[in-house]
């Protein structure tokens, strides 16, 4: 069995690794290209650049790969194609630009990123808790760290039986992991990983994340209440409670950069960070940073993630909602869960860390942005962006995680009071002050640019701090946990 | 047939099968799970109608806040095996009557109406102009509904009292 | 053929229909709350549809936005009537509310 | 389900009808440590009243010690407070060496109080790794079970077994020490005693953990008295009362060590919130003790002199005819043995004082108007293993 699966699963793996760079990549590189090329031909044929209708035909595709339009140089941004490739590269470009198309491979993409993503976490989670816990996780499955556990845990639950309790509901219990799961998949119909790479730029996209975190919630609760058992009802309560509370507080973290950028548009508020760490929104004053904070906390609440973990509590209320789940609409909860995980910190990244741009400061970016690939993909212009976007993402993920295996869970009554005593106030006060800021000492040239340095100073410090903090456990993990290794005992 | 009319067909009937679905169900939580339908298609129908902010809302206060809400209250008041609450036969009779009535004439006069219909325009920035309209033409009602919304959250809390004033709501009792 | 104002309005007197029927013959209170919030939401399908067909302004929507909003005020105090109610005549059955002490 | 949902009569005119609900922790669920049920009767979140039912893992324990020899029933003994086996084996041992005059050599002594310490670490490990889990940190648990990994690493080298050992018997040990024990030890201690600071650290005064426990499950002096709790809970709600100390038992007179007891915030880096009774003072007994477990295991290595490990035990030992009653200070608390001889080899009667079982009589008192999160923390910190329950 073990080496079936290292032969067949190890390709698969390797695959999916590609898909995931190819779905983040490939389409950003040849949107950018369709786009650049609807300005070039728009500037040649006196089209509105960028229209919707601005059709782009066969025969001009071909003149502009094969670069025979009169007076046209070549095209500089992006990649030159050969003639041959050219050709079939035609054919694809001139699909790419038809809208259904897009959202075709964007719905592919959302869905194959979201399945991946949440294999690739389940076994990181498990991989992280282990290194913490001095031990070392999954390590049979597919040869190299147990990297295919997830793979075969997923082809587990996907042929074990879909046990269905006697005293259930019979449509809700079965409907309530779709419902679960399908606003976690929509949450990334509006999360940009570029500019040039999301699904449906949305101007309200921020509230529509939002709202999806919010009809999320449903599948939890009615989750709860099929399965007709107590354990279950509690944690669907906690749920509900928990949730409707948090998204309060998250609303107001989330009002303070959008009043600091004029937007929800959330391209655009990436677009306007694209100068390097000193214009990320975190870094611009302090109640911005202040405001990162809470929306962190209060998306880990959204999240259900540990220390606020309630509604599964597992000491508790033995599986909290999902208790009497099993094989693969268990699974979906998780990946609703994972997927969910990962965008509270891309839209961390997207609001406050610079989306899909590197901390590279501006100046440098200027003359890398033309320059050799390596230091384009550096500075993050078109294509590199998801990738930047998706490592920041999976940074904050990691702090999930790093939170989750280091504290204890809070009861249902401090997770009340930090929400509606602690948060909420902190949230509206922290706007209050953002309102002040923007209308009294931003523009305000010395005393501004003055606590934009500070600002960025000690926030840029912080971040640094929590990574270099990571950092030192990770590289003396041995010398600060100890090995679980027993037998060196003296005499042994 | 144009992507436009797909779209709208396709959430039509998703609204209205929903709709219809709550009618049909004598299960309370089946008529959220179907209520959640018919929230869900509106608002998506209010996004074909590029009204994305007010799309959104709805997602956010009626799908994410109001029927959380309500399925919370099905929760505290009604059990699973509990009794079933079968509208009476006569009533359900006539109310259909009268219903499907009240449906075939305004089908009827919608039908034949001689609606006067301007083409729709997009708004460049939706969001804006709804935000100055808000804090504009309509900033008495907008004031207004905060003042409804802080004496809904306080009459609320009141109502709810009752478990605090026994010593039972979160507060732990040492 | 183009989906006009008449679609949307004849989608919602659907809704409307089916919402006035949930109110009129459930017995669960709740029921009734759902049958509500089905009417106003046919109500706002019909503002922003005549907004955008018929009027080509955002008033609608706005007015469309107040409704959501006070939808939401009356689910909650209504949830909070219901729960009370259930205290005190361990039902949700809307019939039996008839006394006027409960 | 149905069964234990009230009945849905209308409240009398006035009075507010709340839903009550009777949920069964247990005897499966991942926090009762076994298979302890625990009914709760519960308004929401709030746990009114707890009723603990046990029996589920009686094994008739006291009817098999009249029905074999002593020396047989030390092997069941390992299995009444299973994570604890050298102490139970050692209070038995001692009860029926009284009955029958036996003297134990001293490096027998010896070796039974380092067993006896040792085990008691090893299992203040573990509850203190699973009340960790109780409280929802996970790592800790993998942590305290690393360390209890050394020490049964030495009873496995000692004995050959790592839980039921069957080591302790009548008359001293049924083995010397292995070869290089004393040295393996030794290198234990000074590997172990950081390691409960840094323990402390982690998880003891950690803010969350704290809040969790700290003022949950208070049990007054003259409560934990009147329920006759022994041990860490009894101690942790500030009575000095430790056999070792207050009625000295084999040689634990020669040894100096302290009796931790539970102390209000505020001072010895105990956290403000915390207050004499509590959950988290009946914890932080526990990690205390494993501190002074080392203290006496040092002086042991000090003073442990080589000879006889076990008396000269006739092959088929006659208990005369009589009575002992005899109580040690084991993990949990003061474990009793009643033996009755008769003039044979099978005692008349074996009874034995569980101290989880007492322990355990407190909770439907503590566990009452908590919340449902805190049930787990308060029956953590009392920590009660099953097997010396129910027996």
């Amino acid at each position: 069995m073990g080496s079936i699966l290292r032969k067949v699963a190890f390709p698969i793996f390797l695959i999916g690794v590609a898909a995931i760079i190819v779905i983040a990549w490939v389409p950003a590189l040849l949107y950018g290209t369709v786009d650049s090329m609807r300005d070039d031909l728009g500037r040649f044929y006196k089209w509105e650049p960028r229209g919707e209708h601005a059709t782009l035909t066969l025969d001009n595709i071909r003149q502009y790969l094969e670069g025979s339009i009169a007076g046209q140089s070549a095209p500089a941004a992006h990649i030159r194609f050969g003639r041959s490739t050219a050709a079939a590269c035609t054919y694809v470009l001139w699909l790419l630009q038809f809208r259904i198309t897009r959202d075709v491979l964007a719905v592919v993409g959302v869905v194959g990123f979201v399945s991946l993503f949440a294999m690739f976490a389940i076994w990181w989670e498990r991989k992280v808790a282990a290194r913490m816990q001095s031990r070392l996780g999954p390590m049979r499955v597919g040869g190299w760290h147990g990297w295919a556990q997830s793979l075969a845990d997923g082809i587990k639950l996907l042929q074990k039986e879909d046990i269905f309790i006697a005293g259930a509901d019979p449509v809700l219990f079965r409907m309530a992991a779709y419902v679960a799961f399908i606003p976690a998949l929509g949450l990334f119909i509006a999360l940009p990983f570029s500019a040039a790479w999301i699904a449906r730029d949305l101007d309200v996209g921020l509230i529509f994340i939002l709202a999806m975190y919010g009809v999320g919630v449903l599948g939890v609760l009615i989750a709860g209440w099929a399965s007709n058992n107590k354990w279950s009802m509690f944690g669907a309560m906690r749920e509900a409670c928990q949730m409707i509370s948090y998204e309060i507080p998250l609303g107001f973290a989330l009002l303070v950069p959008i009043m600091t950028v004029g937007t929800l548009r959330l391209t655009t508020i990436g677009d306007l960070q694209s100068g390097g760490f000193q214009t990320w929104l975190a870094f611009r004053n302090p109640f911005l940073l202040a405001a990162a904070l809470i929306f962190f906390i209060a998306a880990l609440a959204s999240c259900k993630r540990a220390p606020f973990d309630l509604p599964e509590a597992e000491s508790e209320l033995v599986a909290g909602f999902h208790t009497e789940y099993s094989g693969f609409r268990w699974a979906l909860f998780f990946f609703a869960e994972y997927a969910e995980m990962f965008a509270a910190g891309a839209l961390a990244a997207i609001l406050f860390f610079g989306a899909w741009y590197s901390p590279l400061p501006a100046a440098w970016g200027e003359s890398w942005r033309h320059g050799p690939l390596w230091q384009q993909a550096l500075h993050g212009v078109v294509f590199s962006g998801p990738l930047w976007l998706i490592g920041k993402g999976i940074f904050f993920v990691y702090v999930q995680m790093w939170l989750r295996w280091t504290l204890p869970r809070v009861r249902l009554d401090q997770v009340m009071y930090a929400c509606v005593q602690v948060m909420l106030p902190l949230a509206m006060l922290v706007l209050l002050a953002n309102t002040f800021w923007e209308w009294q000492v931003r523009d305000r040239s010395v005393l501004g640019t003055v606590a934009n340095l500070v600002c960025t100073a000690v926030g840029a410090a912080a971040v640094l701090a929590i990574i270099g903090v990571g950092l030192y456990g990770f590289i003396n993990r041995r010398r600060l946990v100890g090995t679980q290794v027993v037998k060196h005992l003296p005499g042994a | 047939m144009s992507g436009e009319a797909i779209a709208f067909y396709m959430l039509a009937v998703l609204a209205a099968g929903s709709a219809l679905g709550c009618v049909i169900a004598t299960n309370i939580v089946r008529m959220a799970l179907c209520l959640l339908g018919t929230l869900g298609a509106v608002a998506l129908l209010y996004f074909l109608m590029a009204a994305n902010f007010l799309g959104v809302i709805q997602l956010i206060v009626y799908a994410g806040g109001t029927l959380i809400l309500i399925v919370f209250g099905i929760m505290v008041t009604s059990r699973m095996y509990g009794e079933k609450l079968k509208p009476r036969r006569s009533e359900a009779l006539i109310g259909a009557l009268v219903v499907l009535a009240l449906f075939a004439g305004l089908v009827a006069i919608l039908w034949r109406g001689p609606w006067v219909t301007v083409v729709p325009t997009e708004q460049p920035n939706s969001v804006a102009a709804i935000g100055q309209a808000l804090l504009g033409t309509y900033l008495v009602p907008f004031e207004l509904a905060s003042v409804l919304l802080l004496a809904v959250m306080i009459g609320a809390a009141y109502l709810a009292q009752p478990a605090a004033r026994n010593g039972r709501g979160t507060e732990r009792e040492e | 053929m183009t989906i006009g104002l008449t679609h949307y309005l004849i989608l919602a007197a659907l809704l409307f229909c089916c919402g006035l029927f949930v109110m009129t013959t459930k017995r669960n209170a709740v029921g009734i709350l759902i049958g509500v919030e089905l009417v106003l939401n046919a109500a706002c399908l019909n503002l922003v549809a005549f907004s955008r067909y018929r009027v080509g302004t955002i008033d609608g929507q706005i007015a469309a936005l107040f409704i959501i909003v006070l939808a939401a005020a009356e689910a909650a105090v209504a949830i909070a009537i219901f729960v009370n109610y259930y205290r005190m005549l361990a039902t949700i059955d809307a019939d039996k509310g008839d006394e006027l002490r409960g | 389900m149905e069964e234990n949902t009230l009945s849905s009569q209308p409240a009398a005119p006035g009075a507010i009808r709340t839903e009550e609900m009777l949920v069964n922790m247990g005897p499966q669920h991942p926090s009762t440590h076994g298979v302890l049920r625990l009914m709760l009767r519960t308004d929401g979140e709030l746990v009114l009243e707890t009723i603990p039912h046990i029996g589920y893992l009686h094994r008739c324990a006291e009817k098999i010690g009249e029905n074999v020899t002593p020396v047989q029933f030390v092997p069941i003994c390992d299995r009444l407070d299973y994570l604890a086996g050298m102490n139970n084996d050692h209070g038995y041992s001692l009860a029926v060496e009284k009955l029958c005059g036996l003297e134990v050599p001293e490096r027998g002594h010896y070796i039974r109080v380092i067993m006896c310490e040792l085990n008691r670490i090893a299992s203040h490990l573990v509850s203190f790794g699973c009340y960790g889990m109780d409280i929802g940190a996970f790592t800790p648990f993998l942590y305290a079970f690393r360390e209890r990994e050394y020490i049964l690493d030495l009873f496995e080298a000692t004995c050959g077994a790592r839980l039921t050992y069957n080591y302790l018997t009548i008359g001293g040990a049924s083995l010397d020490l292995p070869e290089g024990f004393v040295d393996r030890l030794a290198w234990f201690l000074d590997y172990f005693e950081p390691k409960i600071d840094e323990y402390n650290n982690l998880l003891s005064y950690n803010y969350i953990f704290v809040k969790r426990t700290a003022n949950v499950g208070v049990i007054s002096v003259a409560d934990a008295i009147a329920y006759g709790l022994t041990g860490p809970c009894l101690r942790g709600s500030g009575v000095k009362w430790d056999l070792r100390r207050c009625a000295p038992y084999e040689i634990y007179d020669r040894f100096e060590f302290d009796i931790p007891v539970g102390m209000p915030g505020g001072s010895n880096g105990i956290p403000p919130e915390v207050v004499v009774g509590d959950s988290w003072s009946r914890y932080y007994v526990r990690m205390l003790e494993m501190k002074q477990s080392v203290r006496i295991l040092r002086q042991c290595l000090q003073q442990m002199p080589a000879g006889e490990f076990r008396a000269k035990v006739p092959r088929t030992l006659k208990l005369p005819a009589g009575e002992v009653y005899l109580e040690v200070e084991g993990v949990r608390g003061q474990l009793g043995f009643l033996v009755v001889g008769e003039n044979k080899p099978i005692p008349r009667r074996v009874k034995i004082r569980g101290p989880s079982f007492c322990n355990l009589s407190i909770v439907p008192h503590v566990c009452r108007q908590v919340l449902l999160a805190d049930v787990p923390a308060i029956v953590g910190s009392i920590d009660v293993v099953m097997g010396e329950v129910d027996r």
